[in-house]
C-alpha cells in the first residue's frame, strides 16, 4: 500500500512528477498554479532535483526544451495567459519530437482574463495553439489521484512518442484538496535516447536537435512522419471513461472539474429515474470521437457541459453528425455574475429535465 | 484611371493598410514577410505614419494592443513561428475587445519550421492559438489584388465589431508579382470610437477612461461573455464569405483556400473543359467557416476533395459540414512534388487526384 | 478647534495613524477647519484594495501629487502592468490601460506613438513585471528612444502571487521559492535595475528613491516629478525605482517590514540618482 | 578532385580538429565562417570538444551547427540562454554549453533571457555576433545598427529621434554581478583574430572554473547587410564599427562576490 496524503491538486502534479523520475523543474509563478511552482522549490533540492525559477513562461519552456533535448525527464506548468506565451517552443518540440511535459492549470480568459477557474484552453490545446501540423497529447484528470496518475502517464506517453504531453487541469482541480495515495506506476519498457545531445563524449556520432541532416533535406517526410504518429497516437491511446451510458436516453460529455459536477448530476438523477448517462473524455486529444459516435446511433441527446463558451461541443458535434441534439451549457450557466462563478450540479440537473421533457 | 501596379503580394497588404488610412505598423522582420515590414518603413513615414521595428513580436503585438487602445487604425504582421509568439498578445486583444488587423504570411512549421510556404496555420487562427476560446475574423485571400483589398475589408469588419481581424496568407501569395489595381473601398459608416478610445482626458472633468486587459478581474464576467457570445453569433451570421463555383451540379467538389486554391481553381477550370462534373468552393472567411454552402452541397454531391498544404486541418471543418453525407479526401502535404521544403502542390496533382476520384 | 484626546492613544510611528484607544475624538463641527493634507485631486475617493502596510497606495499617492502638482492631468495616459501594482491605476482619474505581463513599455510606445508623441505616458510596474519577464522589453524601449517614463515598484517578491523570489530579491531572504534563502549557486544575483538602465544612451533620467520616511516620501516626489519633466521637454527615458514593502511577502508586520527596508534593502540597493541629463548627444 | 603528387609538401595550416570538414554556407566576405573557425580553435585549444554542447540561435550563425562538431540544440529566436541553462542544469552543470547568437538573436528579441540568465548566476558562454544588422532576413535594422546606417528598415539612416541608439551589450552585461567575464573582439586582422581567440579561451575558461558567465561580442562584417564588396565591408568595420564599438576587456574577474 502506498502512502496517504491529503493534499491539492497542484502539489499531486509535484508527486506524480517525482514518483515518474523527473527531476527537472523550470517554471514560473502565475495564479492558479504557484503550489506546484512551490512544491518543486521545496522538494527537488532535497532529492538532488534541478528547480529553476525562471524570468517568464518563455524562459520556462525554452529551459524545458533544452533540458529535454539531453534526454532527462523534464516538465513545466503554467496557467492559460502563460500558457499561451509557450505555444512557439510546444509546436517547436513536436516539430523536433522531443518527450516534454507541460502542465496547464487553467483560468479565466481570454487575455489575462480572470485567476479564477475556467475550462476555455480546450481548443487552445487540442487544435494546437501553435503553428504548424502538430497535436500534442492532451489528458485531463478530474481528481486529485487521477492528477497524480495522469502525471506518470504522461511522461510515458512522452518518451513513448517522443511527443510533448500536456495535462489539462484547472483551478478547481489544482486547489482542491482530496486523499492521495502515492504509488508509482510501470507502464512497460520505452525506447532508448540515442537521439539526445548530451556532449559527444565517446559516440562515434554527433547528434543535433533536430537533426539537421533531414532539417535541410527531407521537410516533407518529417511532416508526413509526423502525420503516422499522431494516426498510431489516435489508434491506440484515446481514454475515456463511461457512466451508465448502456440504458442512457440522454448522455452527458464532461471533462476534468465539470466531470464531477456531471457525475454528481447522475447521482441526484439517476435514483428519480431519469435515464441520463456521462461519457468523460481522459485524452482530449486524440479525443473519443468513436465512442460518442456508437452512442449517437441509439440516443437521441447530448448536452456538454464545460465552463467556456463552447469548445468541447465543436468536437462532440464533430462526432455526432447530426443524428442526435448537442446542447451545451456552458460558463454563462454560472451561479455568479463574477468571474467566481461556477457551474452547480443542481444547474446541471435543471438543464437535463429540461432536454428530456422537451424531446 | 485607377493607378496599376506590378507588385508581389506582401506589399499588396501594405498598399491595402494605406489605402484603409492605417498610419501605425509594428513589426519586427521574419522570414517571408520582410517585405511588409520594408515596404512600411519606407512608406509611413512619407506619409506622416507610425513606423516602430520591434525587438520582438511579443512586442509587435503589444504595441499593437496600446495603438489600437488609443483608437487609430494599427496593424502588425508576422509568420508562423512568430504568429505563435502573438498568441497571448492576439487573446489580449479580443479580450480588450480592441480593433485592430493582423497579417499572418505562412511557413512551414511546426515551431521554427522552415522558411518556405504552407498552410499549417488554419487550426491556429481560426480555433483561437491563444487561451480563452475567443475567435477572429480570418480573412485568406488568394491573389495580390484579393490580398489589396481584403486588408481594407479587414479594418472595416474590425472596427465595426470592435475585434481583432486576421489576414492569412502565406509565402507564396506574399511572394509572387501579379497585376494589382489601387483604388479605395468604401463600405459605409462605422461606429464611433470616441467613446472608449485613450485619447487623454484633455481639460475636461472626464474621470478617465479604463481599458482592462482581465475581462474577469472588475465588473461582470458574465456580461461580457454575453457580449462576445452574441458578437460571434453575429459574425456568423452576416460575415461568412466564400467563392463557389457549379456547386449545384457537381460528382465531386474540390474545397481549398489560400495559395492551394490558386492550383485548385486551375483544377476545376481544366476537369470542367474535360467535361467533369466538377465544383469548386474557396472559403475567404475561415472564421466564420462556410458550413452552411457546403452542407447544402452535400445533398447531392457525395465526393469533396479538400487541397491544403499540410496534414489536414480544414479538412476537418469540411467532415463537420458533410455530417456523414459525403465521403470527403485531401490533397495535402503528402501530395507536394519535393520532398524539401520547397515543396508545393502542383495544378496538374490536383486535377490528377480529381480524376482518380471522380 | 476643540478636541478632546484619550492620553491612551496609540499612534503608529511615521504615519501617526491611531492604532487604539480608549474614547472616540470628540470634535468640535463649528469650528471652522482648514485643510492641509488631503487626496490628491487626481485621485478618485476610493479606497486601496491593498494589504495593510503595502506601500503600493503609497506610491499612487506620489504619483497622483506629481501630476497634480505638473498639472498635467488632462494629457497623462497610465499603462499598468500585472501585479498588485496595478491595481491603483484605477484610482487615478486619467486614461489608463492595463498591459500583459511584463509588456508596458510596449504598450506605452504604441500608445505615445500612435498619438504622435503628444500625450505624457507612464508605465507602474512591479519587480516581477519589469525585470524577470519585461527586461528585454524595457531595455529595447529604452534603446529605441522611447520618451516614456517607468515607475517601478521593488518590493524584493512576487506579492501577487504569494511570495516568491524576484529577480530583485536579496541574498539569503527566504521566499516561498528560496525555502533556504537565495543562495547565488542556482539562484544568481539580485538586480539592479536602475543602475543597469542608467548605462544605457537613451536615458534620460535614473533614480532609486524609497518611502521609508517622510523625508524620503518628498525626496521621491520630487524624484518622480523630476522624471515626468524629463518626458516633459522630450529628453529621453525616465524611470524611477521605488523600494517598497510587502509585508505578506516579507512575512513581517507593517512596522517591521519598513525596518526591514531600512536594515537591508537600502543596503543593497543604494538610494539616489543615477543618470540625470538635459540632453542626449 | 584531382590528386597533385607533391611529396615534399608539409602540412603548414588545416582545419581545426573539431570542424566538421563542411564548407559553409554564408555569402562571400561574411565573418560568420571565420568565427565559426575561431570558435573551433579554441575549442581546440581547450580541449572540450567532447563535453561541450552549442546551441544555435536563429540567424545564418545559426548555420554554424554545420561547421562546428560539437553536440548541438537549435533554439528558438533568442532562447539561447534559456535552452543553454535547461542542458546544463538538467545536466548536473557537467557539459560545457556555449550559446552563438547574433545581435537580432540576442539584442533585439533575446535582451531579456540573457539577462535573467545572468542574473540567475549561469554558468555559460556566450558567443554574440554582432554585424549591425538583419543579414538572415535582407538587411533590416539591428539594435546594434549604428546610427545613420542605411538599412532596408531605416532607408534615410538610422535616426535617434524614431530609432534610437546602437546598444553596447558587453558593457551592458560587464554591469551585472554574475558575469565573471566579458569581452569584445573583432576579425579585421591577424591580431585583431589572436586577441578575439584569447578573449574566447577565457570565456570557456570562466564557465569550466565554474566562476560565472563568459560573454565575448565579436564584430563582423555582413557584406548583404552593408551592401558593400567584402574589402570594403571589412574596411568599414575597421573604420566605423570599431570606433563605436571599443574592443576590448569589461570585465574579468576571479571570483564573484
Amino acid at each position: 500500500m502506498g502512502k496517504k496524503l491529503l493534499i491539492t491538486g497542484n502539489e499531486a502534479v509535484g508527486y506524480g512528477a517525482i514518483y515518474a523520475g523527473c527531476r527537472n523543474y523550470f517554471g514560473y509563478p502565475i495564479t492558479p498554479q504557484n503550489e506546484v511552482v512551490e512544491f518543486f522549490a521545496r522538494e527537488l533540492p532535497k532529492i538532488g532535483g534541478n528547480f529553476v525559477q525562471t524570468e517568464s513562461e518563455l524562459t520556462s519552456i525554452n529551459m524545458l526544451y533544452g533540458a529535454v533535448a539531453t534526454g532527462v525527464r523534464a516538465m513545466t506548468s503554467s496557467s492559460s495567459t502563460g500558457f499561451s506565451l509557450m505555444q512557439e517552443c510546444i509546436a517547436h518540440m513536436a516539430y523536433c519530437s522531443l518527450p516534454a511535459v507541460i502542465v496547464d492549470v487553467q483560468r479565466g480568459g481570454p487575455g489575462a482574463g480572470s485567476t479564477q477557474t475556467a475550462q476555455m484552453d480546450y481548443a487552445q490545446v487540442t487544435k494546437g495553439g501553435g503553428n504548424g501540423d502538430y497535436y500534442p497529447l492532451v489528458l485531463a484528470p478530474f481528481s486529485v489521484q487521477e492528477i497524480f496518475e495522469l502525471i506518470q502517464r504522461a511522461f510515458y506517453l512522452a518518451d513513448k512518442y517522443h511527443h510533448p504531453v500536456i495535462v489539462l487541469s484547472d483551478a478547481i482541480l489544482g486547489q482542491m484538496m482530496e486523499n492521495l495515495e502515492l504509488y508509482s506506476i510501470n507502464f512497460g519498457p520505452l525506447p532508448a535516447k540515442d537521439w539526445a545531445a548530451t556532449g559527444q563524449g565517446e559516440r562515434k556520432y554527433r547528434n543535433t536537435v533536430p537533426n539537421i541532416w533531414t532539417f535541410f533535406n527531407n521537410y516533407r517526410d518529417i511532416i508526413v512522419n509526423l502525420g503516422k504518429k499522431y494516426q498510431e497516437i489516435t489508434d491506440n491511446e484515446v481514454r475515456f471513461k463511461t457512466y451508465e451510458i448502456e440504458d442512457a436516453e440522454m448522455v452527458i460529455v464532461a471533462y476534468g472539474s465539470s466531470a464531477r459536477i456531471s457525475l454528481e448530476t447522475l447521482r441526484r438523477l439517476r435514483p428519480e429515474g431519469y435515464k441520463v448517462g456521462l461519457i468523460r473524455p481522459i485524452t482530449l486529444w486524440p479525443f473519443p470521437t468513436k465512442i460518442i459516435r456508437e452512442t449517437s446511433h441509439r440516443v437521441r441527446n447530448f448536452l456538454v457541459v464545460e465552463d467556456s463558451l463552447g469548445q468541447l461541443v465543436e468536437d462532440v458535434e464533430f462526432a455526432v453528425e447530426g443524428r442526435a441534439g448537442v446542447h451545451l451549457l456552458g460558463s454563462l450557466a454560472r451561479h455568479l455574475p463574477t468571474s467566481s462563478g461556477m457551474i452547480f450540479p443542481k444547474t446541471v440537473s435543471e438543464e437535463v429535465k429540461n432536454i428530456l421533457c422537451h424531446k | 484611371m485607377l493607378e496599376k501596379r506590378l507588385i508581389n503580394g506582401n506589399e499588396a497588404l501594405g498598399y491595402g493598410a494605406l489605402y484603409a488610412d492605417c498610419r501605425c505598423y509594428f513589426g519586427y522582420p521574419i522570414t517571408p514577410q520582410n517585405e511588409v515590414v520594408e515596404f512600411f518603413a519606407r512608406e509611413l513615414p512619407k506619409v506622416g505614419g507610425v513606423f516602430v521595428q520591434t525587438e520582438s513580436e511579443v512586442s509587435s503585438i503589444n504595441m499593437l494592443y496600446g495603438a489600437a487602445a488609443t483608437g487609430v487604425r494599427a496593424m502588425t504582421s508576422s509568420s508562423s513561428t512568430g504568429f505563435s509568439l502573438m498568441q497571448e498578445g492576439i487573446s489580449t486583444l479580443a479580450a480588450s475587445e480592441l480593433p485592430c488587423v493582423i497579417a499572418d504570411v505562412q511557413r512551414g512549421g511546426p515551431g521554427g519550421g522552415n522558411t518556405q510556404t504552407s498552410q499549417m496555420d488554419y487550426m491556429q487562427v481560426t480555433r483561437g492559438g491563444g487561451n480563452g476560446g475567443y475567435h477572429n475574423i480570418v480573412l485568406s485571400p488568394a491573389s495580390v489584388q484579393e490580398t489589396f483589398e481584403l486588408v481594407q475589408l479587414a479594418f472595416c469588419l474590425a472596427d465595426k465589431y470592435r475585434h481583432p481581424v486576421i489576414i492569412l496568407t502565406d509565402a507564396i501569395i506574399g511572394q509572387m508579382q501579379e497585376g494589382l489595381e489601387l483604388h479605395r473601398l468604401d463600405f459605409g459608416p462605422l461606429p464611433d470610437k470616441k467613446s472608449w478610445a485613450l485619447t487623454t482626458v484633455g481639460d475636461h472633468d472626464d474621470p478617465g477612461r479604463f481599458i482592462q486587459n482581465a475581462p474577469g478581474i472588475l465588473g461582470s464576467y458574465r456580461d461580457y461573455m454575453i457580449r462576445i457570445t452574441k458578437k460571434y453569433q453575429e459574425m456568423t451570421e452576416k460575415e461568412v464569405r466564400y467563392q463557389a463555383g457549379h456547386t449545384e451540379d457537381a460528382d465531386l467538389i474540390v474545397v481549398s483556400f489560400g495559395s492551394s486554391a490558386r492550383s485548385s481553381l486551375w483544377a476545376y477550370h481544366q476537369a470542367r473543359k474535360e467535361g467533369l462534373r466538377v465544383g469548386f468552393i474557396r472559403p475567404i472567411t475561415l472564421w466564420p467557416f462556410p458550413t452552411q454552402i457546403i452542407r447544402a452541397a452535400a445533398q447531392h454531391t457525395k465526393k469533396f476533395v479538400v487541397v491544403e498544404d499540410n496534414l489536414g486541418q480544414m479538412l476537418r471543418d469540411v467532415q463537420a459540414a458533410v455530417q456523414d453525407k459525403a465521403e470527403v479526401h485531401l490533397v495535402g502535404i503528402a501530395h507536394r512534388h519535393l520532398v524539401t521544403s520547397s515543396g508545393m502542390i502542383f495544378p496538374k496533382t490536383v486535377l490528377q487526384e480529381v480524376k482518380r476520384l471522380i | 478647534m476643540k478636541r478632546k484626546v484619550d492620553e491612551n492613544v496609540k499612534r503608529e510611528p511615521f504615519s501617526g495613524r491611531i492604532i487604539s484607544s480608549t474614547i472616540k475624538e470628540n470634535i468640535d463641527e463649528k469650528v471652522e477647519r482648514e485643510i492641509v493634507y488631503s487626496r490628491p485631486e487626481c485621485m478618485h475617493d476610493l479606497p486601496t484594495i491593498l494589504c495593510p502596510g503595502c506601500q503600493h497606495g503609497l506610491i499612487y499617492r506620489l504619483i497622483g501629487e506629481a501630476i497634480d502638482e505638473l498639472k498635467i492631468r488632462g494629457h497623462c495616459i497610465g499603462v499598468g502592468g500585472v501585479g498588485c501594482h496595478a491595481m491603483g491605476m484605477g484610482m487615478l482619474k486619467i486614461d489608463a490601460i492595463m498591459a500583459l505581463h511584463g509588456r508596458a513599455p510596449e504598450v506605452a510606445t504604441g500608445i505615445k506613438r500612435s498619438l504622435h508623441g503628444k500625450p505624457i505616458v507612464f508605465t507602474v510596474q512591479g519587480d516581477g513585471d519589469l525585470a524577470a519577464i519585461g527586461m528585454g522589453d524595457m531595455i529595447n524601449a529604452v534603446n529605441r528612444g522611447e520618451k516614456l517614463t517607468t515607475i517601478f515598484c521593488n518590493n524584493a517578491g512576487y506579492g501577487t502571487t504569494g511570495g516568491q523570489m524576484a529577480p530583485t530579491t536579496l541574498l539569503d531572504q527566504v521566499t516561498t521559492t528560496t525555502p533556504e534563502g537565495r543562495q547565488p549557486q542556482g539562484f544568481g544575483y539580485p538586480i539592479h535595475v536602475a543602475e543597469l538602465l542608467a548605462t544605457m544612451t537613451g536615458m534620460a533620467f535614473s533614480a532609486r528613491c524609497a518611502l521609508t520616511s517622510p523625508a524620503q516620501f518628498n525626496q521621491a516626489l520630487k524624484t518622480v516629478k523630476t522624471a515626468f519633466q524629463k518626458q516633459i521637454d522630450g529628453v529621453g527615458y525616465s524611470f524611477v525605482e521605488i523600494l517598497s514593502a510587502c509585508p505578506p511577502t516579507f512575512k513581517k508586520t507593517p512596522l517591521e517590514s519598513i525596518k526591514w527596508i531600512m536594515s537591508h534593502m537600502l543596503e543593497e540597493y543604494p538610494l539616489g540618482i543615477f543618470k540625470d541629463v538635459d540632453k542626449i548627444p | 578532385m584531382p590528386q597533385i603528387d607533391h611529396p615534399e609538401r608539409e602540412l603548414l595550416c588545416g582545419g581545426p580538429e573539431s570542424y566538421t570538414g563542411l564548407p559553409t554556407m554564408y555569402c562571400p566576405g561574411c565573418h560568420y565562417g571565420t568565427v565559426a573557425r575561431v570558435i573551433c580553435e579554441a575549442i581546440d585549444e581547450l580541449g572540450i570538444k567532447k563535453q561541450a554542447i552549442g546551441v544555435a540561435g536563429v540567424g545564418c550563425h545559426g548555420f554554424m551547427i554545420g561547421t562546428i562538431a560539437t553536440d548541438f540544440v537549435f533554439a528558438l529566436h533568442g532562447r539561447g540562454p534559456g535552452v543553454a541553462t535547461g542542458i546544463k542544469r538538467s545536466q548536473g552543470g557537467k557539459p560545457i554549453v556555449f550559446t552563438i547568437q547574433g545581435d537580432g538573436d540576442l539584442a533585439a528579441i533575446g535582451m531579456g533571457d540573457i539577462i535573467n540568465a545572468i542574473g540567475r548566476g549561469e554558468k555559460l558562454t556566450t558567443i554574440f555576433c554582432n554585424n549591425a544588422g538583419y543579414g538572415t532576413t535582407g538587411g533590416q535594422m539591428a539594435p546594434t545598427t549604428l546610427l545613420e546606417q542605411v538599412t532596408t528598415t531605416t532607408p534615410t539612416g538610422r535616426d535617434p529621434q524614431v530609432a534610437g541608439y546602437p546598444i553596447h551589450v558587453a558593457e551592458m552585461l560587464a554591469m551585472l554581478r554574475g558575469t565573471a567575464y566579458s569581452a569584445r573582439g573583432a576579425l579585421t586582422s591577424r591580431k585583431n583574430y589572436n586577441q578575439t581567440k584569447k578573449f574566447l579561451n577565457l570565456a570557456f575558461q570562466k564557465q569550466m572554473d565554474g566562476i560565472g558567465y563568459g560573454f565575448v561580442e565579436i564584430l563582423s562584417a555582413c557584406p548583404s547587410t552593408l551592401h558593400m564588396p567584402p574589402n570594403k565591408a571589412l574596411k568599414w568595420v575597421e573604420e566605423y564599427m570599431i570606433a563605436e564599438y571599443p574592443l576590448g576587456e569589461f570585465k574579468n574577474v576571479k571570483e564573484i562576490l
